[in-house]
């Protein structure tokens, strides 16, 4: 059983409200020396395979169809 | 004319859309379920307004791989009428029916209320009733409407008229104030706001009812055409 | 021997558990225990306050259903159901699941009776927004309820929200909602036919909300695994789908009951449907569906996972209805059967782990509890008005009221709820009252809930009537005829004789008014122990009420709708001051007494101004209540920035006249040529009628004591609750 | 700068039926073997600080005050 760990992270070019609201929500409550934040997901997937890279193969084919969206977001896979 | 709507678990608006295509505007009309794989001779399929698998990873992203898609999609490809209402833009964007993608609204809430639109184009299937610049009293109800397309997606939607519907007081913070487009072919529509709850003059205003209109004009010319 | 530290921390008293070992002849397995502490609970058992919710009337104008989980009446041949619950300990602790959960739940109790939900609403209360934790509070409580009512596609349409210390450290919740269905196709709550199968259809069940019941844990089982009680999360997709398969599966009319599990889960949906029915039941613990490995019987059993239901179905048409849930990809599975022995006897692994007498866990006992005036009320009670100073800017005072939280616009709460879909929703929240269409009729709906807890702190009885008084009144300002009613009375430890006498006296206020209007209570629900360490909360009985509009045409909003309309006072002005919230938010005192009622005038200005907008005399309605007129009046013309030009009501001192809150009192407006009939009705119905003025320009004139422009008026009130968030 | 990055899960013994749901669109996606999947948030803060440890002690305090709600969910902080 592997864990895989996928962070799906909006791109770069794109505006991100929230994180943009939440560093207010930082800023608000005293915060100092914030230059950005930036909100994305955190997907956790406990799967079957044979080894390490055959976890990594399929959690990066689920991100790809599914998990994120290649328009806005980017993605990245860690097996634990 | 004929029209579906196509029902995904946790789809909400499917039946508002039903009833003004049955009772207000007074055509056949049908459901369709998600997991249909083939459809039969429906002139216009209206993908409704809800939470589609309750939106629960991103708006529209699992519906967009429901049985029913593939067939949805032929249909459009072979100019078949679509329109998708809300979560319905949502699942098009996401089966890239249309370009671009759907963000947060800028304040992070769900906004629920009568906006005004500007109809930007009137050479669509879906806008053929309304004039060029008029103004429409028509009420949003979404979390994620901010619409949003890169530089040159933006250019290219410009180029090709494919602009239909924008805001006139910005609610979300979508690009160029973008609230509805339609793909290049023009027979496949993305609305954020709700035509279907602006119908019948009971509820505030009938100034949606042309969508609907505009279609069974369209559909009908075409067939006499044919 | 059960240690009494076990059976304490359940809840139960000494005498309780003695009675349950009585009843069972023998010590009771920890199952059982855990099974008699929940159904004996305040929470499902009522036995502080069912000798008092006796008394609530049962019948009224329109044929009343008061059933088993909700109740409703009857319109012709459609069935009105309605309810309304409390999640304030949930939300207090989570406030956006809290709240989720809380809609979640009410929603259940509406379409297990059949009835598919058309409409939420909520009454909400919390601290200050002057302190970070009520403003947490007040978005994550929003958050929820958005969150869950938009999703599943039923309009939140109205509600209300005050703000008052005394709820700092315990927020009120109160979710109400209304279904629909034709009067044939309700569904019962209970459990009968010998070899029904019961099916457990829904979710999958989790350690969710088990609360006191951990403390079996140590009882009896190993520690180290982790069995803490957790936080119940809301599923709205999963409720949506389960109401329409719900629906679907009402439809082929196999269903012989059905039960929402929801506090006390399993327990509670077992024992009442079997003792409803006439019957017993066993289940089989081995077939419900697990989120987690590892649970116990006793955590099966209590265990509140949302969106789960029990469903008695006729014998040979479980596939059938197995089926259907398959279609929403949800659990439908036979967990049991219907017996003849008036038993819930489950099983778990191979063993017996409870058998008990259905009847013994469905009644709970009944006490009586001592109730007494609390000592200081007759000192608060004193408010001598000559010694309120008067204010000499008005204009200043309007304008601090107006931002007032409690009176400031809600706008930027109700518009992050759908309030549209199901296109019924013909008069949208910022009116007196939200109205729906009923779809295949000419006739409508409309909803609202009020209570205002000052009052009922300074005089519960009085409070409670004023209560039921103004749920009536903003009904018929927008149209309607007050049908019926449902309640949420939220109180303070009723251990406490003092707290007891305000739940006495508010159930006696509200007995007294539904009768004077005649109608019926006809659900309802009981939330003791809002405490927090600083003391008990305001006596809260909320009061949710549904009224009907024969022709929906004939429906009223509360703002001015063309210049020059002539504006009119209904309703008679008195010298009061007491419990209002200009004392509160300009003096900075709580004191006096409850404004006066008369139930029999009130009724007069009632129908004066119901007739009225029948005969089509007038073009709006609306109630005077917090803020007295000056407020009253400026929220009629803020919709259509039609401004008005109003004098003073002679008689009594300034302050009164614009801010004091005098009960039964309705502005309205009209074309000049409608003055006279009106007051003709006014005169034939012993109603005061006083000329205010007229609607037009852009500013708001009260005689000499207020001039300001309309805009303002319009920053202040609408910024009042949206700059805190 | 450094970059925190603050992995916000659900506590295990919280239902999290967004991952459910998440877990049967991939099953119908035919991904197999799939034992679980747990939905959370990523979120991204750049901010000054004088060192590392500095860093990684002002996230963790933006986490417990704002970005995680610990009735619910647990989390954690990297410094990149
Ligand atoms: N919690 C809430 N949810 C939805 N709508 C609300 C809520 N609170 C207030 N509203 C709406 O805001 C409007 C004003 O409410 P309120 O000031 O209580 O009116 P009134 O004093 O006339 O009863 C009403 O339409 C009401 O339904
Ligand atoms: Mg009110």
């Amino acid at each position: 059983m592997f864990e895989a760990q996928i962070k799906v992270t909006i791109k770069k070019t794109v505006a991100d409200p929230q994180g943009l609201t939440v560093k207010h929500a930082l800023e608000s409550l005293d915060f100092q020396g914030i230059d950005e934040v930036r909100m994305g997901k955190f997907i956790i997937v406990k799967l079957k395979a044979q080894n390490e890279a055959e976890a990594k193969a399929e959690a990066e084919q689920m991100s790809k169809k599914l998990l994120a969206n290649p328009t806005i977001e980017d993605f990245t896979v860690d097996i634990k | 004319m004929k029209f579906g709507v196509v029902v995904f678990p946790g789809s909400n608006c499917d039946q508002d859309c039903f009833h003004v295509v049955d009772q207000v505007i007074k055509q056949p009309v049908e459901f369709i379920w998600h997991k249909t794989t083939k459809l039969d001779n429906f002139d216009c399929l209206i993908i409704p307004g809800g939470f589609s698998y309750g939106d629960y990873l991103r708006c529209g992203a699992i519906a967009r791989f429901s049985p029913i898609m593939e067939p949805v999609i032929r249909f459009a490809n072979n100019g078949g009428l679509v329109i998708g209402i809300c979560n319905g833009f949502q699942i098009l964007l996401e089966a890239g029916l249309l370009p671009g993608a759907m963000l947060r609204n800028k304040n992070l809430h769900f906004i629920c209320k009568f906006v005004n639109l500007r109809v930007e184009a009137t050479d669509t299937p879906f806008s053929s009733g309304y004039n060029k610049g008029q103004i429409l009293h028509i009420p949003i109800a979404h979390n994620e409407g901010n619409y949003y397309i890169d530089d040159k997606g933006l250019a290219g939607l410009k180029k090709n008229n494919q602009i239909v519907f924008r805001y006139v007081n910005n609610p979300n913070g979508a690009i160029d104030d973008i609230a509805g487009i339609v793909n290049k072919n023009r027979n496949v529509l993305g609305m954020m706001p709700h035509p279907e709850r602006c119908s019948e003059d009971a509820l505030g205003g009938s100034d949606g009812r042309m969508v609907w209109e505009s279609i069974v004009k369209w559909s009908k010319k075409k067939s006499t055409a044919r | 021997m059960v240690k009494k530290e076990v059976y304490s921390a359940l809840g139960l008293t000494d005498a309780e558990y003695q009675k349950i070992e009585q009843i069972m002849g023998r010590e009771p397995s920890s199952t059982e225990l855990a099974m008699f502490s929940v159904e004996w609970s305040e929470h499902c058992g009522y036995p502080r306050s069912r000798n008092l919710l006796k008394l609530l009337p049962k019948e009224g104008k329109y044929p009343a259903l008061v059933g088993e989980d909700s109740g409703g009446i009857i319109v012709d041949d459609l069935a009105i159901i309605f309810k309304m619950e409390s999640h304030n300990h949930p939300s207090q602790v989570e406030p956006k699941q809290g709240a989720a959960t809380g809609v979640g739940g009410i929603i259940r109790d509406i379409f297990t009776a059949g009835a598919r939900p058309i409409a939420s609403l909520n009454s909400l209360r919390f601290g200050l927004l002057t302190e970070p934790y009520n403003r947490y509070l007040l978005k994550g409580v929003v958050e929820g309820i958005q969150f869950y009512g938009n999703c599943l596609g039923v309009p939140t349409v109205g509600g209300e929200i005050y703000f008052d210390e005394s709820y700092s450290g315990n927020c009120l919740v109160n979710a109400m909602s209304i279904g629909v269905c034709k009067k044939l196709e309700l569904a019962r709550a209970q459990a009968s036919g010998v070899g029904n199968p019961i099916m457990y259809v829904g979710s999958s069940t989790g350690r969710d909300g088990i609360g006191g019941c951990s403390v079996l844990a140590s009882h009896e089982f190993a520690e180290g695994e982790e069995k803490r009680p957790t936080v119940q999360i809301g599923d709205p997709f999963t409720e949506k789908c389960l109401i329409e398969a719900t629906m679907e599966t009402l439809a082929t009319g196999h269903v012989v009951g059905i039960k929402d599990m929801g506090a006390a889960g399993l327990t509670c949906s077992s024992a009442e449907m079997a003792y409803a029915g006439g019957s017993g039941m066993e289940i089989d613990l081995d077939n419900v569906p697990l989120r987690e490995q590892g649970m116990e019987a006793y955590e099966i059993m209590m265990s509140e996972s949302q969106e789960r239901m029990l469903v008695c179905v006729k014998k040979g048409k479980e596939k059938e209805i197995e089926k259907i849930f398959e279609k929403w990809d949800l659990h439908g599975v036979v967990i049991g059967y219907v017996t003849d022995n008036k038993k819930v006897k489950v099983n778990y692994q191979g063993k017996v782990v409870a058998d008990i007498d259905t009847e013994a866990l469905a009644k709970a006992p009944i006490y009586d509890m001592p109730a007494t005036e609390p000592e200081n009320l007759k000192e608060i009670n004193i408010l001598d008005l000559n010694s309120i100073p008067q204010p000499k800017d008005y204009n200043e005072v309007l304008l601090k009221i107006l931002a007032s939280p409690t009176i400031a616009s809600k706008a930027w709460v109700y518009e992050q709820y759908d309030h549209m879909v199901q296109v019924n929703t013909v008069v949208l929240p910022g009116s007196d009252a939200a109205v729906l269409r009923l779809k295949g009729t000419s006739k409508g709906l409309a909803a609202t809930t009020d209570c205002n807890s000052r009052y009922c702190f300074l005089n519960p009885y009085r409070g409670a009537q004023i209560a039921v008084a103004e749920a009536c009144r903003n009904l018929v300002c927008s149209g309607a005829d007050p049908a019926a009613v449902t309640d949420c009375l939220n109180f303070g430890n009723p251990e406490k004789p003092d707290r007891y006498w305000y739940f006495k006296n508010c159930i006696q206020g509200i007995v007294d008014a539904c009768k004077a209007f005649n109608v019926a209570v006809v659900s309802g629900n009981v939330s003791f122990y809002n405490e927090s360490p600083k003391g008990a909360i305001n006596p809260t009985p909320t009061i949710g009420m549904i009224g009907i509009l024969d022709d929906l045409d004939k429906r009223c909003v509360s703002h001015f709708k063309n210049a020059g309309d002539r504006v009119l006072l209904l309703g008679e002005t008195k010298e009061e001051l007491g419990g209002s919230e200009y004392l509160k938010v300009i003096h900075d005192k709580v004191a006096g007494d409850a404004p006066e009622l008369d139930l029999e005038k009130e009724k007069a200005v009632q129908k004066v101004v119901y007739e009225s907008i029948q005969m089509g005399y007038i073009n709006s309605a609306h109630d005077c209540s917090e803020g007295g007129l000056a407020v009253a009046l400026a929220e009629c013309c803020f919709v259509n920035n039609l401004g008005v030009a109003a004098c003073l009501i002679p008689g009594v001192r300034e302050d009164a006249a614009l801010f004091g809150e005098s009960q039964s009192r309705i502005i309205i407006s009209c074309g000049p040529d409608e003055v006279g009939r009106i007051e003709e009705l006014c005169v034939e119905n012993g109603v005061e009628c006083f000329n205010l003025g007229k609607v037009g320009g852009d500013k708001f004139i009260i005689n000499n004591s207020v001039s300001l422009p309309l805009e303002t008026l319009r920053e202040s009130w609408g910024k009042g609750l949206s700059k805190y968030v």
